[in-house]
């Protein structure tokens, strides 16, 4: 069989309409698996350059391991049930011959796929007149990237990857950072997992990170997170301060004016994502007249309300994290505190507008790359899919999506690399990967290995009903290129914060 | 007279402060005081009590207050459950109730996580909210002051004036004695166990409209519930209560208020490391004392 | 070493709550004294035995041992002056061996130092006298009381001191054992230790002690050998209750 | 001399007295000697956590089972230490000495802060219930700080603290230019654990020794002996202090990495659910349990079981129900009739 293994033999139209036979048997898929191996471009011209990368298949065999570490046990489990939720979903449906829409855009990005050369957003160029955020791009025209796909789950044209099975192996990190580093040990070097999907607080990736960098792991976090990870065996594909937190407080000056009161999570993704903050808001007018950091442990807000209070903003930038502190939201609203909020935390992670009782929540403003509540169609067959499987389900939260779309697109990178080897997977990565996610199309940016978004601005009303005020169809992740990252070029392992960009300390 | 909005509101932070710091240690306090058992789980009561109510109010349809009361009394069974089957195996061996009480713990909050799932619907904060100058204030906040204060009372009766309070405080002072005079101690270190059990059902219901209602939701109260309790020591439940949690509102309220939750918090845990210096057997051993010395001085 | 009393208390007072422990309490043991303090339940003369030892502070008045004045001083300091003490309730500890229990005082047992023959030669006759083995393994939590209590006071000795506390050493003993109790501490005495005991037991009073401390409602109530307190109609009335 | 070391060693305020016992012991740590011949690097690397535990653990039976004191906040020191070696050790990166002064200025600090906290704790005389709690508050207190120490401001030398996310690139131990990591970590993480065992084991067999387990029987009466028994809790405090020190120091070691999580509620209740287990009132039975717990921990969250934290919670109960002294004890002592002769005086 290993004779076949060139691409260019693949009848692609064949293998579709095989694939389309749900109930293919196992030999079936077994003599189709070659045939799949760039069934993935089907539909898209893929850029002769790939040719290089898409090698012949290595000897491998067996099924292809994904590791996915989360904690399904213990305070973060919340958390890490969803998400362990999405990556049996991904990885079911992959072993039943589906995939995401989309391929290799190259390095230009999504635009480059569109008949439309769409501008990405602008990003500084050294002097503070800084202007990223319009007013949500230009959604006209035909076949453009941002065009909303409404069927984007497709055949694939194999069962699983490479027609190897893929397996989950799917351990609990029980919230605690020493299982979390034993696992990943384990993963990596005993079951030799090809992919490890990991990480849910930033404390849990960079307790892992050594070790991947150890062994030079493909590894994805999936987690939406205050940014600056600079690591080549690193891909972070949710969503970072620049593409929620500049959008939300753009909007938030310009519509409910320029006077911030920041309460944040005393830990790195508050401090860190205030920060931005601080550094932004003066750019688009705003002016931040308080500040307030909250251990993690606190769960009485009196205090700290009172403070707002005192200091009379125009509205408040909540990032609260964990269930202690989302506390503050319904004893806000019992002390009569109407500000208007805004977050890039909460709502979408852990459904606060679903648990707590209106109007709690009313007026928040959250700019989310996925929000349950997305009304395209994609999302909703997404959501659909989902409840099949999990018909118990509270919440599809945006961590969950990125789970989700990740090992679909790790799927799509093997299938580019034609191997499962590491190093060639990374650089299939690092191809200029675009995918349609449930959220939208999502691009894995190769210099940072960060991805760009699709962007909403979510809000709560008085009755807790979400509705969308603007969009971004895509937010480049651009912090790491404004400090000159380059990972195509420069490997580094490391994690910048915004002390090491000038602009901060303004 | 005028009273100055900030004035206003510092009062209010301060009873809310005191408020959520007494119901937090309220039913810990009254087993550990009577009985020497330091009870690991209690969080895990109060977030069985929360949910008890929670599922009373939204789901049965029970009003709030009805709905309270049933948690005081389910957790308060749970409790005596929980006395006949392990805790009185381990009167005497303080330590070994509270590493079983931390297995519990450990158990109760799991179990909670995979039967009931990762969170609950919230209870609405019953009343709306007054506003003074530019601060205002929680009605609900205000009710739980005020009912801090009538169980405050209520206990002070209950010790003081009914036939089980004369018995636990003769159990309480002297077991054996007790036991000879024909007290039948062992039903009241049960009735004790269930009793601090049911208020930490009854305060973790009273506090569930305010938070999060989630299987670790405990775990926010354990470390304030403990500071309180040490602080006011086990000579006499109810002034070691309100004692401790008046004084440990008075040093984090305008701290926190002046620098932040962070210093607020940390202010809380060095005051608490700094009576105890200075107040070994916690702030009621001192009341007694004095409350003694003066005794004294009257009788020579 | 060769002050005028092994033990003195001065006007020392004590309350608890509203109870009066101690009051005005004024003691002299001179050296190589056996002397029984008695007294009805509540007198107060374990609390004297812990005020002496510094377990309670007095309120007032001051406290010497050997003319050092300990009032302010810890208690293992006065320990350290030479004083050793039993407690009422039999205290060896229960999981130690006997070897162990009796090394704890004094982890060189075996080394007869210079300058503590008379020390050791107490200890000796004690261990004689009360039949047991300092190199015994058995669980101390295993011997009958009296072995215990026995064991108790050979601990006190293996400490060396030159004056001892004893807190109702018979109690709970059958007649033979309190004899051989009474033997013991009498040949102990005989070799020059100090003796305080407090005890009920007016027959074991009688027949070791010359003179007697009577306390009652924390104060010295009479003081005089034990033909003359046994004798005193008022000390009759305190035990039987009546008196005030 | 050396027959007193040995009895010192083999004395029976330990478990395990008998010459079946010390032969099998022998095999055992032989075994352990011979586990990296037959097993992966990851596997060896995961038994080096399981064993640099143990000197936290064997702190835990120090200070508990010897000496009746329960710190509920032992790992506060095991974070101090780990911290301090990140700072000093990774200031020095590049230099040989760095880790070295490393581990004396971690095992320094913790003492010092063990030291200051003890005296506040034994000389305050405060009740002993109340000892674990405000262990819990010191620990909770440190969490608390160094979780908000994200940041350059927080920055020491050319460290950073790094908040909750925690404190990475902390460098291996190396002796000059030897570097201790996968095999060669296990031996080191062996050796220490086993030096750490055998000296604990003659200390309590020693007098002072006896003396902090007569402390913890009764302090009242062992004060009556004239022993200052406020100084020697006070030692033992700060002598278990810099155990979990050392458990710390090996823990940066094994992941070059620590954070402030390590020392929170969840990590603190750790040693003492194994010194209860297992049962504190022997260091043989706690370094078991230490392993074994660790490893059924392992075990099951690997398998992505939920029900772990149940299970253990369950087996605690269980355990202090019925085996209220630690199941390796009862254990030890139902095996130890058949296998034990009347004990023979050991010597001493």
């Amino acid at each position: 069989m290993k004779k076949e293994n060139t691409p260019d033999q693949t009848d692609t139209n064949n293998v579709v309409e095989d694939a389309l036979d749900e109930n293919a048997d196992l030999t079936f898929t077994r003599r189709t698996f070659l045939k799949g191996s760039v069934a993935v471009s089907a539909g898209i011209a893929a850029p002769a350059y790939l040719a290089g990368i898409s090698k012949s298949f290595a000897a491998a065999s067996g099924p292809v391991k994904i590791g996915h570490i989360e904690d399904l046990s213990g305070n973060l489990a919340v958390y890490g049930v969803q998400k362990d939720h999405a990556a049996q979903l991904a990885v079911k449906e992959i072993n039943k011959g589906k995939t995401l829409k989309g391929g290799p855009a190259g390095s230009g990005g999504v635009g480059s796929l569109s008949n439309y050369a769409v501008n990405p957003p602008v990003m500084g160029n050294g002097d503070k007149d800084l202007k990223f955020v319009n007013d949500g791009g230009d959604l006209s025209g035909s076949g453009m990237a941002f065009v909303e796909d409404e069927d984007v789950l497709i055949d694939s044209g194999e069962s699983g990857i490479l027609g190897r099975e893929v397996e989950l192996l799917h351990p609990d990190g029980q919230s605690s950072n020493n299982i979390w580093q034993q696992l990943t040990r384990k993963l990596i070097q005993e079951d030799k997992v090809d992919c490890l999907v990991a990480g849910f607080t930033s404390a849990e990736r960079e307790a892992i990170r050594p070790i991947v960098d150890q062994f030079k792991q493909l590894y994805i976090y999936t987690n939406q997170y205050e940014g600056g990870v600079a690591d080549s065996n690193t891909f972070c594909t949710g969503a970072i301060c620049e593409q929620q937190v500049i959008p939300v407080v753009d909007y938030m000056i310009q519509r409910f004016g320029p006077r911030v009161y920041t309460i944040a999570a005393d830990y790195n993704f508050g401090q860190l994502t205030a920060a931005w903050t601080r550094a932004f808001a003066p750019v688009v007018g705003g002016e931040i007249i308080g500040e307030e950091f909250v251990p993690l442990s606190v769960s009485d807000f009196t205090t700290s309300i009172a403070k707002i209070q005192a200091a009379k903003p125009d509205w408040v930038f909540t990032l609260l994290v964990g269930s202690n502190q989302s506390n503050y939201y319904p004893q806000a609203a019992a002390t009569g505190l109407e500000y208007p909020m805004a977050s890039t935390v909460n709502m979408a992670q852990g459904y606060e507008h679903r648990r707590f009782k209106a109007p709690s929540l009313d007026r928040m403003y959250n700019c989310v790359n996925y929000i349950e509540e997305i009304p395209t169609n994609r999302n909703r067959a997404f959501v659909k899919r989902w409840y099949e499987m999990f018909p118990d389900d509270p919440y599809i939260g945006q961590m969950a999506q990125n789970t989700y779309f990740s090992i679909h697109m790790y799927a799509k990178a093997v299938r580019i690399a034609g191997t499962t080897d590491q190093e060639e997977v990374k650089r299939a990565f690092e191809s200029g990967l675009h995918l349609e996610a449930p959220e939208g199309t999502v691009f894995m940016e190769p210099s940072t290995h960060h991805c760009s978004h699709y962007i909403r601005l979510a809000t709560a009303d008085a009755d807790h009903n979400v509705s969308f005020v603007r969009e971004w169809p895509s937010i480049q992740p651009w912090w790491l290129q404004r400090l000159g990252v380059n990972l195509v070029r420069h490997k580094e392992y490391k994690q910048y914060i915004p002390d090491e960009d000038p602009f901060f300390k303004g | 007279m005028e009273l100055d909005p900030l004035a206003l509101s510092l009062i209010y932070q301060f009873g809310t402060n005191a408020a959520f710091l007494f119901l937090a240690a309220l039913g810990l306090i009254v087993i550990l005081g009577m009985m020497n058992i330091i009870n690991l789980a209690h969080g895990e009561l109060m977030m069985m009590g929360a949910y008890v109510a929670t599922i009373a109010h939204n789901q049965a349809g029970l009003p709030f207050p009805l709905a309270v009361v049933v948690s005081f009394f389910s957790v308060a069974l749970f409790g005596t459950v929980l006395e006949l089957l392990i805790v009185r195996r381990f009167y005497g061996r303080e330590l070994g109730a509270l590493v079983v009480t931390w297995g519990l713990s450990l158990v109760l909050g799991q179990g909670t996580f995979l039967v009931f799932g990762p969170f609950m619907p919230a209870i609405k904060i019953p009343g709306g909210s007054y506003s003074y100058g530019s601060f205002s204030f929680s009605e609900y906040w205000l009710v739980l002051i005020g009912i801090s204060i009538a169980l405050v009372i209520g206990l002070y009766w209950l010790y003081r004036y009914t036939k089980y309070g004369l018995q636990a405080r003769a159990t309480m002072q002297n077991a054996e004695m007790a036991k000879a005079l024909g007290v039948p101690t062992s039903r009241v270190y049960t009735l004790t166990f269930s009793l601090g059990a049911g208020l930490a059902g009854l305060s973790g219901a009273l506090l569930a409209p305010t938070s999060t209602i989630a299987p670790f939701m405990g775990q926010q109260f354990v470390a304030p519930a403990f500071i309180t309790v040490v602080v006011g020591g086990a000579a006499n439940v109810i002034s070691g209560a309100v004692g401790s949690s008046v004084l440990l509102s008075a040093i984090k309220t305008p701290i926190g208020m002046a620098f932040g939750a962070f210093l607020g918090t940390v202010a809380l845990l060095v005051a608490a490391l700094i009576i105890i210096r200075i107040m070994p057997n916690g702030i009621s051993a001192t009341i007694q004392k004095l409350m003694d010395r003066r005794r004294a001085a009257s009788i020579s | 070493m060769n002050g005028k009393f092994a033990l003195e208390a001065r006007n020392v007072s004590k309350h608890f709550g509203g109870v009066i422990a101690a009051s005005e309490v004024n003691l002299q043991v001179s050296p190589g004294e056996l002397r029984c303090i008695i007294g009805p339940n509540g007198a107060g003369k374990s609390t004297l035995f812990a005020l002496l030892c510094g377990i309670q502070r007095a309120e007032s008045g001051d406290i010497f041992i050997h003319e050092h004045n300990v009032t302010q001083m810890q208690p293992f300091k006065r320990i350290r002056l030479g004083v050793g003490l039993t407690f009422q309730t039999t205290r060896a500890f229960q999981d130690l061996s006997v070897r162990r229990n009796l090394a704890i005082p004094n982890p060189n047992l075996a080394v007869y130092k210079e300058g503590h023959q008379r020390g050791a030669k107490r200890l000796q006759i004690a261990l004689e006298g009360f039949g047991l083995d300092p190199s015994d393994d058995t669980r101390a939590g295993e011997l009958p009381h009296h072995k215990l209590q026995w064991l108790a006071i050979s601990m006190v000795l293996a400490g060396y001191p030159d004056t001892v506390l004893i807190d109702e050493p018979t109690a709970g003993m059958s007649r033979d054992e309190t004899d051989r109790t009474t033997e013991v501490l009498k040949q102990l005495n005989a070799h020059g230790l100090t003796i305080v005991v407090v005890e009920h037991d007016m027959h074991f009073v009688k027949s070791v002690a010359e003179k007697v401390t009577v306390l009652h409602q924390g104060r010295i109530f009479m003081e005089g050998n034990v033909a003359e307190v046994t004798a005193n109609e008022d000390v009759k009335k305190i035990y039987l209750g009546h008196a005030h | 001399m050396s027959s007193k070391i040995l009895s010192l060693i083999g004395g029976d305020a330990d478990v395990g007295t008998s010459r079946i016992f010390w032969v099998g012991f022998v095999i055992v740590v032989i075994l352990f000697a011979l586990y990296p011949t037959q097993a992966s690097e990851f596997r060896a690397s995961n038994v080096a956590y399981y064993l640099l535990n143990i000197p936290l653990g064997l702190g835990m039976a120090l200070l508990w089972g010897y000496c009746g004191v329960l710190s509920f906040g032992h790992v506060a020191y095991f974070g101090i230490a780990g911290y301090a070696y990140g700072i000093i050790a990774g200031n020095m990166a590049g230099n040989s000495f760095g880790p070295i002064a490393g581990v004396l200025g971690g095992l320094l600090a913790s003492a010092l802060v063990a030291g200051i906290f003890a005296y506040f704790v034994f000389y305050a005389r405060v009740r002993e219930w109340i000892i674990p709690i405000l262990t819990l508050v010191l620990t909770l207190l440190l969490e608390t700080f160094l979780g908000q120490t994200a940041g350059y401001q927080w920055r020491v030398g050319s460290v950073l603290l790094g908040g909750y996310n925690g404190m990475t690139g902390i460098p291996s131990f190396q002796i000059g230019s030897f570097v201790f990591m996968g095999y060669s970590f296990y031996y080191f993480c062996m050796v220490i654990v086993l030096v750490c065992y055998v000296s604990l084991r003659m200390l309590v067999n020693s007098n002072f020794g006896q003396v902090v387990f007569a402390i913890q029987q009764d302090p009242l009466r062992t004060e009556t002996f004239g022993y200052d028994i406020r100084a020697r809790q006070w030692l033992v405090f700060v002598l278990s202090a810099i155990l979990a020190s050392v458990s710390g120091l090996l823990y940066v070691q094994w992941g070059n990495y620590i954070t402030p999580s390590q020392v929170g509620l969840l990590s603190a209740a750790l040693p003492v659910i194994w010194a209860s287990v297992g049962g504190r009132t022997s260091l043989l039975a706690v370094v078991i349990a230490t392993i074994v717990l660790n490893w059924v921990t392992f075990t099951l969250s690997a398998q992505g079981n939920q029900y772990a934290m149940v299970i253990i919670g369950s087996a605690l109960v269980i355990t202090m129900l019925f085996f209220p002294r630690g199941i390796v004890i009862m254990a030890a002592e139902w095996i130890g009739r058949f296998t034990n002769r009347p004990t023979k005086s050991t010597g001493g």
